[in-house]
């Protein structure tokens, strides 16, 4: 494969799982803005591990996710008590003080950045990215996939049904959050520096939009998503500066002809379900 | 610090507040009515002071070019309203979100064409813009930043109590369909709506332009987040709250600089912002804003 | 059916869009990382002016060991994971010698060890954070030492005798490079030229209000402001010091090195003391080069004509490179590619007082540059050349 | 003055309304009765243009109106009651009166109206400057009564007024109306409680999963064995 080609799949690959990240609470009905401080939690975790104290990157990687689940698990007690729009502001607001205080933390180097030693490449980043995709596909194939939506679509009712929303919500925004992590540690192995400012709002923003653009009704959702965000400004390279411009208007007109996201759950059964037919012609 | 520096420094937060409560009200105005976080109000605050900017460099007077500035922003917040919010209405709020967000790229990279990255610079009105009063320094531009913020907010809130539109937004932002039954022409209402909120954020940004002497294709993204900050403090979807909010954000985001260090300021200001939110999520002024049942 | 059809197809186009550049073998490959799009798109397009005017030089004398040198060029926005994605390009897809670029600091950390995994030399002509290139081999900066330009401005402050005896600080924190500059150069300057560092102050580089900042410096009355940010806070921050009443000499090193910087802030800058690696009117060849560079500055349009100090790196650096391929007689060849790379590096590693626009360049221990440090006043919205210092 | 012909509505492959016929002629109360899911609802959200229509036409003085918008609707003379009344409840008991008079471009006629209204219904003049949501559900209901009296319609349509009131508002209620009918008011009056509406209407339909079973005089229904049909549903 050529050198370029692998760069672009890397870049999917982690993309793809911080849409992940993103997709689980969503599939709830969360929409979290503060995904980069997750990232950079996770990131930034296991870059210090590996660096300072030599443990071995797959040990590094596991701290990561861990310690930004775990911070998803602390603030998503008091956070989830909003919800809508509020919790998407809590979530913003969380993720800018999450990078600020990483500005100020001189042992990760501060404003300075901070050097990765252990090197991820592509076999690490895309078989770590597969697996998380593949643990996402079973999560989804299970009852839990079918309480998030119940969550989303009708909290009381659910709640009637005897389910334990708040416990729903709080699993579904820690799992985001520890996938976020996990993003954000192979980020930091594979481009070997990690600095505050990459973990900016728009990262957020644009991982929230990977999955709203993909469609927050199927695993496949984020996946489109993410591969519409990484590949599209790849293919309009030749339109020079001229790219974004087209990329931006795409995202307009995609959003007005399918405002569920490009792949929806009536589409994702309808593709099963040819899948089925031709399988069995 | 001494009490002089400290009473500047007061004053420095007060003004910056000014700047950012009408961008606070545009965005309190999209939340509170029809419940949308529009990212795109940065790239109309951006246009409006692009346009003006651009007017003046052809020569144009100050009057014209303001002129052009706000209609800009007016156009282009019309357009966010066409291919956003009227296509998607009734959908889950994060959709005309994402479309919103395409807006804001799309202005952004235009002007990035156009005019490069490069902060540019913006003529000032006149040579010393600012008034001293017993050793403090007080921006004119800011002072009326401030009143204008405070006149316009006035102004906007006797058009959404006393006049017939006014009452047609609320009733909109209360309940879209008992509005339709009840005769408000919501395809007018809407679109009104939306370039009012396309002119303060443009008035916003011609303000910022005139104060600071600078514009550039992500002026808006500093100061929407702000934005963003002020009116939640605030309570959404309150406009004097927005008031109160962006008053707030600016003294907190001063005072830290000035106590803290600029490295600190942002964990006071978002701090706050999510402190807030965890405790009285309807925001300091919310029990009175247009409308909560549905947020 | 239809639908294995639209997935080849796809995938097809995929296949075509990310395929490797065919080159033709007859010509010397050089790589160039540059930012169209992104935060630095008006200091990276100039740039390319000076790649382009710099290989057409070379090519219009014959090209190199008998070949023409080609610039394959990669736009990276100014974004690190793109930057990374450049070097495997040039080096894996490309076939390149060495690469021009990246432009920023953060691209080049990203970047350089991406290089040295590759083996393959990149030369960055705008990124001055400090200690990048520590433990690299392959990384290469055409930028100086901020401490040295700095120290130097402060140097020719003692001979002019300047007003110095008080100083301040005034650094953003939240970038690299101004935040070295602030907390280690600067105070370290002062401190050898004898000067008392009376308040210090730091700022966002996204800040657009320093009133805060100002209010503080207006209170310290220091003669003299040693700043470190990029030249848009160098503008927002003179203004400022001007609107609060404040008359100090700021003075800078490379960061801000904007040939339009005096006019931008004028006239609040005047005096604003720079030192830079680059002047216009320093001899026949930099005002030769300024010429050219204005007359297709013109042609393509870009706002800025004057060549910065970015400019005659990147400039210097496709003629270091050109010189290099030359003494190393390097043919691109596939089998020898590897070994090629590592005889540039080599060679450029031991470069001393190599004449080039800029001045007699050398690399140091860690491959950054060494070169003539121009000192800049900012006169009448316009820079003058009040000082120079040849390295020692 | 309103007829509807043929008028169908659906929702995606659901149809709520098929083919119905109906009159309501100048001055008249007619109702239209049955059990949930009838189509009552429907009806009447089509007729405002709330819902859009899948096929037939309505006409309102001879003018097909069918393509028009709601506020146009509204202007024209149409006004609904909705059900559960729909009351603004951020908003005061007065800027809902006079949001009921939006399209309206004579204020003093309208400020008269509304002093009108304040004398019928003393409780909410007593809370005119109060936020709507202190009011009980009658005085709700009589706000909403209201809302659609100063819009100037010449036909009143109520969504199941009587729903959730206490026998006594509810009879006060129906008083009002057949009062408001002696004026001039034309009503189209939905209701599940057959006996109420029946006492009042000059004629009514019955509907029976969005087709209409039964048509007449309120003695012909009271006597028609598809009236307890259309609410057994048998």
């Amino acid at each position: 494969m050529s050198g370029y080609g692998e760069a672009i799949l890397v870049m999917l690959a982690i993309n793809i799982v911080v849409a992940l990240a993103g997709y689980l609470p969503l599939a709830a009905g969360q929409l979290n803005l503060g995904i980069a401080g997750f990232m950079a939690v996770g990131g930034y975790t296991s870059a210090y591990l590996t660096s300072a104290y030599h443990l071995p990157m797959g040990v590094g990687m596991a701290a990561g996710a861990a310690a930004a689940g775990l911070l998803g698990l602390l603030v998503a007690v008091p956070v989830l008590r909003t919800s809508g729009i509020y919790l998407a502001l809590a979530t913003f607001a969380l993720g800018q003080v999450i990078q600020a205080a990483f500005l100020n933390i001189e042992a990760v180097g501060a404003a300075a950045g901070y050097p990765v030693k252990p090197y991820a490449g592509f076999t690490v980043v895309l078989s770590v990215a597969f697996g998380v995709l593949v643990a996402v596909l079973l999560l989804s194939r299970t009852r839990f996939a079918l309480l998030l939506t119940a969550t989303k679509n009708d909290p009381l009712v659910t709640e009637l049904f005897g389910v334990d929303v708040r416990a729903i919500r709080v699993a579904a925004f820690s799992l985001g959050a520890l996938i976020a992590g996990i993003g954000g540690a192979l980020y930091a192995h594979h481009y070997s520096y990690l600095e505050p400012q990459n973990f900016n709002i728009m990262l957020s923003v644009y991982i929230a939009l990977y999955v709203l653009l993909g469609g927050t009704q199927t695993v496949a959702g984020p996946i489109v998503g993410a591969a519409f965000f990484t590949l599209l400004p790849e293919l309009l390279r030749a339109g020079s500066h001229w790219r974004f411009v087209i990329f931006a208007v795409l995202i307009i007109l995609v959003m007005a002809v399918r405002p569920e996201g490009l792949i929806t759950g009536a589409l994702a059964r309808r593709l099963r379900f040819g899948k089925r037919r031709e399988a069995a012609s | 610090m001494s009490g002089a520096v400290f009473a500047q420094q007061l004053v420095n937060g007060i003004m910056l507040g000014g700047i950012y409560m009408l961008i606070a009200v545009a965005f309190t105005l999209a939340i509170g009515v029809l419940n949308f976080l529009n990212f795109s109000i940065p790239g109309i605050f951006m246009v409006g002071a692009i346009a003006t900017w651009r007017a003046l460099e052809n020569g144009w007077p100050w009057v014209g070019a303001i002129a052009a500035g706000l209609l800009a922003a007016g156009v282009a917040s019309y357009l966010v309203e066409r291919f956003t919010y009227r296509w998607m209405r009734g959908l889950d709020h994060e959709i005309p979100l994402v479309s919103s967000l395409g807006f804001l790229i799309l202005f952004e990279n235009l002007v990035l064409i156009g005019y490069g990255s490069d902060q540019q610079t913006f003529p000032a009105l006149m040579p010393d813009f600012n008034i001293r009063v017993a050793g403090l320094v007080i921006g004119t531009g800011q002072l009326i930043s401030l009143v204008l913020a405070l006149v316009l907010v006035i102004a906007a809130s006797g058009l959404l109590e006393r006049t017939r539109i006014g009452r047609g937004i609320r009733a909109v932002a209360e309940n879209a369909d008992t509005a339709t039954i009840l005769g408000v022409e919501i395809h007018r209402v809407v679109p009104a709506l939306f370039i009012l909120i396309g002119l303060l954020s443009g008035v916003s940004g011609i303000l910022f332009a005139m104060n600071y002497l600078q514009v550039s294709a992500f002026m808006g993204h500093e100061i929407g987040l702000k934005g963003i900050a002020a009116m939640v403090i605030g309570g959404m979807g309150n406009i004097w709250g927005a008031i109160l909010g962006g008053l707030l954000i600016g003294l907190i985001e001063v005072l830290s600089i000035a106590f803290f260090g600029a490295n600190r300021a942002d964990i006071c200001v978002y701090g706050a912002l999510l402190l807030l939110l965890v405790v009285r999520p309807e925001g300091l002024l919310g029990g009175s804003a247009i409308v909560r049942e549905k947020l | 059916m239809k639908r294995l059809g639209t997935v080849s197809a796809i995938a097809l186009l995929g296949a075509l869009a990310f395929a490797p550049a065919v080159q033709a073998a007859s010509e010397l490959v050089i790589g160039y990382s540059m930012a169209k799009t992104g935060p630095y798109v008006s200091l990276a397009n100039s740039n390319e002016i000076a790649a382009d005017m710099a290989v057409d030089e070379i090519n219009a004398k014959g090209g190199v060991n008998g070949r023409k040198i080609k610039l394959t060029k990669f736009d990276t926005g100014g974004n690190p994971k793109d930057a990374s994605a450049a070097v495997r390009r040039f080096a894996v897809d490309d076939k390149a010698l060495a690469i021009v670029g990246p432009f920023s600091s953060s691209e080049c950390r990203v970047a350089f060890p991406d290089g040295e995994r590759m083996g393959i030399v990149q030369m960055s002509m705008a990124s001055s954070a400090p200690g990048l290139t520590a433990d690299m081999s392959y990384a290469f900066r055409n930028t100086v030492d901020e401490g040295k330009v700095i120290s130097d401005v402060m140097e020719t402050f003692a001979r002019k005798k300047i007003p110095s005896a008080r100083a301040a600080i005034a650094y953003g924190t939240d970038d690299a490079v101004s935040k070295a500059i602030g907390t280690g150069v600067l105070p370290k300057v002062f401190e050898q030229y004898k000067s008392q560092v009376v308040s210090t102050v730091d700022f966002s580089v996204k800040a657009f209000d320093l009133s805060p900042q100002a209010s503080q410096l207006v209170q310290a009355k220091p003669e003299v402001i040693g700043f470190g940010a990029p030249p848009e806070m160098a503008i927002k921050l003179a203004t400022e010091l001007q609107r609060q009443g404040l008359k100090a000499r700021m003075i800078a090193g490379t960061t801000v090195a904007d040939p339009d910087l005096p006019k931008r802030m004028a006239p609040a800058g005047e005096g604003f003391t720079i030192g830079t690696t680059f002047f216009r009117d320093l001899n026949p060849a930099t005002k030769a080069f300024s010429a050219e560079f204005e007359k297709r500055a013109k042609a393509a349009g870009l706002p800025r004509t004057e060549p910065s100090q970015m400019d005659a790196a990147t400039y210097d650096i496709v003629l270091m490179y050109a010189d290099a391929l030359a003494k190393t007689k390097a043919t691109g060849d596939d089998a020898n590619l590897a070994k090629e790379r590592t005889a540039i590096r080599d060679h450029l590693a031991k470069l001393k007082n190599h004449p080039m626009l800029e001045g007699p360049i050398s690399f140091g221990a860690n491959r950054d540059s060494i070169k003539p440090i121009y000192i800049l006043e900012a006169k009448q919205a316009a820079w003058t050349l009040i000082d120079t210092h040849e390295p020692k | 003055m309103l007829e509807v012909e043929n008028l169908t509505v659906r929702y995606g492959r659901i149809t709520a309304l098929a083919e119905l016929d109906l009159a309501v002629p100048e001055g008249r109360i007619v109702t239209v009765l049955g059990a949930n899911g009838a189509g009552k609802s429907s009806l009447l959200k089509a007729l405002i243009g709330l819902t859009p229509i899948a096929g037939g036409a309505i006409r309102w003085k001879g003018e097909a109106i069918h393509r028009r918008p709601a506020s146009e609707r509204v202007k024209a003379g149409l006004a609904l009651v909705p059900e559960g009344r729909r009351i603004l409840v951020s908003m005061t008991v007065e800027d809902n009166l006079k949001v009921g008079a939006y399209h309206r471009d004579d204020p003093a006629q309208v400020a008269r109206e509304i002093d009108a209204i304040y004398q019928r219904f003393p409780n909410l003049a007593e809370r005119r400057f109060q936020k709507a949501s202190c009011l009980s559900g009658g005085e709700q209901q009589m706000l909403a009564v209201g809302r659609a009296l100063v819009s100037g319609s010449s036909l009143m349509m109520l969504d199941e007024p009587s729903l959730g009131l206490s026998p006594i508002i509810i009879a006060r209620l129906f008083e009002l109306l057949v009062e408001l009918n002696k004026g001039g008011l034309a009503l189209l009056l939905v209701e599940q409680n057959t006996n109420m509406a029946l006492s009042v209407a000059h004629e009514g339909h019955v509907l029976k999963l969005g087709r209409k079973i039964a048509h007449g005089t309120p003695q012909q229904l009271l006597a028609d064995a598809r009236l307890q049909e259309a609410y057994l549903g048998g």
